[in-house]
């Protein structure tokens, strides 16, 4: 494994509530993203994924706020440590973000173009005509056929998969060493889904690129990651290659979720659905957060949080489990 | 299918939407559903599968007259559904209900959950008023909620939640006949699972028909017996659900399955990744609508002038030249 | 795109028609005389009130009145007025400049100010600046306008001698005072009813404006400016502001009657020579052509002004300029 | 919310407590006296006891202005819900007509109405106000009825068999409820505006029944001997719409749901 381009240690996000408490939908995260690998963070709605995502950049949205002790590194640079404008510097410049829905992500009252040379002369002193020329060639790259025509329409003029791909040439305007995508083709159809996913996996090859791909979806992390970490009310409560994930899923949330994927190969069987519902960040369980929905609950699971614990080498979980398995 | 006895029957059910304004703009029409049939029996699910705007959910309502067909005929047990009249709908409307996709607009906010339960029971008679509460609660408990949630607000629940409180007010009514209409896809899978569980449960224990909906073929899979895919607005293929996903006879449904993701690394299949997207339902490409972003290696000429009609191949029913 | 354009001049002309009739009817369907004001000022005989009425057309049955109305509408001809005893287009005519001057000053005012401070309270929401601003507005809002321009003439005109309180003209200019001497005097004369009328009717621009931008602010797109690392001012400015403009240019023809209808108390208390005082004037002298001929130029600006910010709507952005 | 329910008390209250909005009581030493300790506004060229006339006025304008509002909204919230839930060429009649009224500034509605009556009977003012004020009220409603009747649960009471009538009063009705009282609250507002405005044009409530009005333009002409009979009935207008509007703000923001 290479060198880490981006480290998350014990991240937090607060948003004060209505009764003057606060609520941490994120809530003490860390990872590591390698040079030229995919981790995705999967987990349902409300387990924190997406906000972890914008914290990376510094985007949480007000009144919520990054809690001190967060550590967010970028080739080791502390990023909670820079001002505005070093952090301008990075934004779009080093790591660059795709959003989910490419409808409202993308601003409706400029041509695709426009948007993308002013991502590449907001950090390159580079003249119209050029910039506009690497719009092109992005446009094409990202296989839009008929990029002069493209580059001059509005996002509305373009169909959903087509927005997409202006967004991800967007973010590959400056040559980002980081790509964050956010659940990049959950508002697309099936068959335009599989076209990004294409391209995203060949951007990473040629570019070299680290990719943290966030999404619900475990189908899609599959056959595109080469690391997953499954969170689950605002924490990483299992991290694995994607092989083992799926093989040797230990967190009883990862089976429980693998359970209750439909399936097209194979026989047929009934479901095994997790019972109950997300909790709501604003009342986390105590404990084990996974608790209340856990067939495999302890007393101790009521009581005491689980840590992050070993089980091999490069598969962790936060779970009592793994003590017992270890001992 | 214990009874091949034809409960709905959908003949080239057509539906197209037209801009309407102050003058009408005579823009061509958005053909939703362009000559769709099929049956379904007793105790029957089919299912019915395709992206985004290719009108299934069209199909739905407008089987069900939520929406006025622009053709076709729909019978439902022995009556022709377009010729009823209002008072006469309304009255069949018991024996066939529908459940909607969004858990969050599908309950009226302002709405205490019991009284929205029992509206169907109010509106038929179905009850006397003092047995309401009663009924109230066993329909709760049949979707597996607490009898108390009757008392509570529609935002007081998640949406699983609300997706069976939804299931449980179409079946206040007793309906034989139940259009799911993607009551799953804005669900997180572990609660998907739960909802997709309770139908097929419910559907056992009553003996329901239901027409499934759905963009999510594994999910189909779960439900259906047979399956319908359709493309712009028709259907390109039908099938027992098994031998669809086992031999799928139409080049869209081999896309369609071969681009679903699967939770397995082990699988790898094939993959084919279709060019182009799905065109505008206003302006369908001439010929076979699906010819555009075709891979098939036999595609003719033939597919860009002359439209394919359903026709048998195997225990399928494909709308291609070149099935087999 | 001009199909659209048609069928939205036809509706505005339709409106324009409807909102005539309406006059024409609530005018004549209330009790009392439009002559009695006239009657009430000399005794007149029973032959002079009879040839009045014939000469205004009043002695016909309502049917032919609205014909003779709808006729004369079509010609341009809004009647004669019954307190100057000239037509009423003519008296329209002379003081359509002065109203243009305040109203066009105000509109300015109003959308340059407005639109500025609204944004400025977007960026700085739950801010100090922001709840002053708003309260601030609000109570521009609550006052009334003839109370403010009174209060405003006493001080700063009468007390305090700062500015000329009446008129747009002053009296005692010499004749051969030069044409910058005659805009400085009719500028210092605008100076009170502009800033009165501002101040009760800015605030609907800034809080429409903060409105659109604190919903443009919260757009993902702006959230996508800020990831691709551009300036705040930048994502601010460009971003947010230019898309939250396009709703803001509805209120340009909101405030396009402002020119006559807005001034009417304005105008009255500050003598301003303009339609508003006009009007003031002929309720007091019951003069209804007169009211009506105001009522129907207001009526043609506000259905005037909806066109045409619909079609700068359309013209301007991009969401509407190429969908048509 | 606090200052308005304080302006309803003190309206209801006053009576008891203040001399007599009409009487004159010295109107011949007793004119124009500045705001002093006996008379805490002053009195107006009558010796009217200005503090009393405000405080009756406010009981006017206000019933004047919450009698036309529900007079306004109930008819807005009618034609808004059959335009929009009937639709096809009942909404088009409607909507026309409303386009065709909307054009009309509301004064110029009411100047062509009120300008006729030589004496204007409060009641049938009232009335006026209210049937001119409904318009764009009915524009709203129809415009969340157009929402709401795609909403699914409207969609699904429709499945249910429910009658049409049934789903306006149980569905429409009770989600437009927000709208419909932020509509009202501003009205309230917007009246008690353009009733002052009527009056002092002279083509109001007549005097000597006090509103705010008639009572600037009674001290037009002593404007420079005796403001005080013009501030404070200004200021009175002033803080009673400021009020209602400050209410109607904070009762948008609880029931917009982008707020919630």
């Amino acid at each position: 494994m290479t060198a880490p381009v981006l480290e998350v240690r014990d991240l937090r996000i607060a948003f004060p509530t209505r009764t003057g408490d606060f609520a941490r939908p994120v809530d003490g995260v860390s990872f590591i993203l390698h040079r030229g690998e995919t981790l995705a963070l999967v987990g349902e709605s409300g387990c924190g994924k997406t906000l972890t995502s914008l914290a990376l950049l510094r985007l949480v949205p007000a009144p919520g706020r990054i809690e001190p002790g967060s550590r967010l590194d970028f080739e080791g640079r502390d990023i909670m440590g820079l001002d505005a404008d070093e952090l301008r510097a990075i934004r779009g410049k080093d790591i660059a973000m795709v959003f989910q829905d490419p409808m409202s992500s993308l601003n409706p009252v400029f041509t695709a173009g426009a948007q993308i040379i002013e991502t590449i002369k907001a950090h390159e002193s580079e003249s119209t005509k050029a910039a506009r020329d690497r719009a092109l060639g992005l446009l094409r790259e990202v296989g839009i056929s008929d990029p002069e025509l493209r580059i001059d329409q509005y996002p509305h003029e373009m169909s959903g998969g087509m927005r997409q791909r202006v967004m991800i040439a967007m973010a590959l305007a400056t040559e980002p060493g980081v790509l964050i995508a956010d659940e990049p083709t959950t508002a697309l159809d099936v068959t335009v889904q599989a076209q990004i996913l294409e391209i995203l996996d060949r951007l990473r090859e040629i570019r070299g690129l680290a990719v943290l791909l966030i999404t619900h979806d475990l189908g899609i992390v599959a056959n595109r990651a080469d690391r997953v970490a499954v969170m689950y009310a605002g924490r990483i409560v299992e991290e694995a290659s994607t092989r083992t994930l799926f093989e040797a899923p230990s967190h009883p949330y990862t089976q429980g979720l693998l359970e209750s994927v439909p399936r097209l190969t194979g026989p047929v069987q009934s479901l095994k659905p997790i019972p109950g519902t997300v909790p709501d960040p604003a009342r986390w369980p105590a404990g084990c957060r996974f608790h209340p929905r856990c067939p495999k609950v302890m007393a101790r699971c009521r009581a005491e949080d689980p840590s992050r614990l070993a089980l091999a080498d490069g598969h962790h979980m936060a779970c009592w489990l793994a003590e017992e398995t270890a001992r | 299918m214990s009874d091949h006895r034809g409960l709905l029957e959908v003949v080239d059910l057509v539906k197209h939407f037209r801009t309407t304004g102050l003058f009408r703009t005579t823009a061509s029409p958005v053909r939703a559903v362009d000559g769709v049939s099929f049956t379904i029996a007793q105790g029957e699910t089919l299912g019915l599968v395709g992206e985004s705007g290719c009108g299934k959910s069209t199909v739905g309502r407008t089987i069900l007259r939520l929406e006025e067909p622009t053709g076709g005929s729909v019978q439902f047990e022995g009556h022709d559904i377009f010729s009823l009249t209002p008072s006469e709908l309304r009255t069949l409307r018991r024996r066939m209900q529908i459940v909607f996709q969004d858990p969050y607009g599908s309950l009226n906010p302002r709405m205490r959950v019991g009284r929205a339960v029992a509206e169907g029971i109010e509106i038929h008679r179905l009850a006397p008023r003092a047995e309401i509460p009663e009924r109230v609660g066993s329909l709760l408990a049949e979707v597996g909620l607490d009898p108390d949630a009757a008392e509570r607000y529609p935002h007081e629940f998640s949406g699983g939640q609300r997706q069976r409180i939804g299931i449980a007010r179409a079946l206040a009514v007793e309906p034989v006949f139940l259009v799911c209409d993607e009551p799953v896809s804005s669900l997180d899978v572990s609660v998907q699972a739960q909802v997709v569980n309770l139908l097929a449960e419910l559907q056992r224990a009553r003996g329901l028909s239901l027409l499934f909906i759905a963009h999510d073929l594994a999910i189909v899979r779960q439900l259906a017996q047979r399956t319908l895919v359709m493309y712009l607005g028709r259907v390109v293929e039908t099938a027992p659900t098994e031998s669809l996903l086992a031999t799928p006879r139409h080049p869209y449904t081999q896309a369609l399955i071969s681009a679903a993701p699967e939770p397995d690394p082990t699988v790898t299949r094939s993959r084919i990744v279709l060019g182009g997207e799905p065109p505008s339902p206003s302006a369908p490409p001439s010929g076979c609508a699906f010819h555009p972003r075709c891979f098939h290696p036999k595609k003719d000429t033939r597919c860009q002038r002359e439209r394919p009609e359903l026709r048998q191949v195997g225990d399928s029913a494909a709308a291609c030249h070149h099935a087999e | 795109m001009t199909r659209w354009l048609i069928g939205r001049t036809a509706q505005a002309a339709i409106t324009f028609l409807v909102a005539a009739v309406l006059m024409f009817f609530l005018m004549r369907l209330t009790p009392g005389d439009p002559l009695a004001r006239l009657m009430g000022d000399r005794p007149m005989t029973s032959e002079e009130v009879a040839t009045l009425r014939g000469l205004y057309g009043l002695d016909q049955p309502l049917p032919s009145q609205f014909t003779r109305f709808v006729a004369g509408l079509a010609q341009g001809d809004l009647g004669t007025s019954i307190e100057y005893r000239t037509p009423v287009t003519t008296l329209i005519r002379q003081r359509l400049p002065a109203s243009l001057l305040l109203g066009g000053t105000v509109l300015l005012l109003n959308f340059t100010l407005g639109v500025w401070l609204g944004a400025l309270q977007a960026v700085r929401l739950g801010k100090p600046l922001d709840r002053w601003l708003s309260t601030i507005s609000l109570a521009g809002f609550a006052v009334p306008s003839f109370w403010l321009g009174l209060i405003l003439a006493w001080l700063v005109g009468i007390k305090w001698q700062l500015l000329p309180a009446l008129g747009m003209i002053d009296p005692l200019l010499p004749a051969s005072a030069g044409l910058g001497a005659r805009s400085l005097d009719i500028a210092r004369h605008l100076i009170l009813p502009a800033f009165t009328l501002s101040v009760v009717s800015i605030a609907a621009t800034m809080r429409y404006q903060r409105t659109a931008m604190i919903d443009a602010l919260r757009e993902p797109y702006v959230r996508t400016a800020r990831a691709k690392g551009l300036s705040e001012r930048r994502v601010i400015w460009r971003h947010a502001w230019r898309t939250s403009l396009f709703p803001v240019i509805t209120l340009f023809g909101l405030w396009l009657p402002i020119v006559v209808t807005g001034s009417v108390f304005v105008e009255h208390v500050f003598n301003w020579p303009g339609l508003g005082s006009l009007t003031a004037k002929a309720i007091s002298g019951r003069d209804y052509p007169v009211i009506m001929g105001a009522s129907l130029l207001a009526a043609s600006l506000v259905v005037g002004g909806g066109w045409l910010t619909d079609v700068a709507y359309a013209a301007l952005d991009p969401r509407t300029r190429r969908a048509q | 919310m606090l200052t308005l329910v304080g302006l309803v008390l003190i309206a209801i209250a006053a009576p008891m407590l203040l001399p007599d909005p009409l009487a004159q009581p010295d109107i011949l030493q007793g004119v124009n006296q500045p705001p002093g300790a006996k008379h805490w506004f002053g009195t107006d060229q009558l010796s009217r006891d200005v503090l009393s006339r405000v405080v009756t006025g406010a009981r006017i304008s206000l019933t004047i202005a919450f009698l036309a509002v529900a007079v306004s909204v109930t008819l807005g919230a009618m034609v808004g819900l059959v335009a929009g839930y009937w639709g096809g060429w009942v909404d088009a009649v409607l909507m026309r007509i409303v386009d065709g009224a909307l054009a009309i500034p509301r004064l110029f509605v009411l100047l062509l109405v009120v300008a006729a009556w030589e004496s204007l009977p409060l009641l049938v003012f009232i009335l006026l106000l209210g049937t001119t004020g409904w318009f764009g009220t009915s524009r709203l409603i129809r415009g969340e009825v157009l929402r709401l009747k795609q909403e699914p649960y409207v969609r699904a009471a429709e499945a249910l068999g429910a009658h049409r009538i049934r789903i306006v009063l149980r569905h429409l009705l009770p989600n437009t409820a927000g709208p419909l009282l932020v509509a009202a609250t501003l009205g309230v507002g917007n009246v008690v505006l353009l009733e002052a405005g009527l009056s002092f044009l002279g083509v109001g409530v007549r005097p000597p029944t006090p509103t705010w009005g008639g009572m600037i333009l009674d001290s037009q002409e002593i404007l420079f001997v005796a403001p005080w009979t013009s501030i404070f009935p200004g200021l009175a207008i002033v803080i009673t719409v400021l009020a209602v509007n400050l209410f109607g703000d904070a009762l948008r923001e609880a029931v917009d749901p982008r707020h919630a």
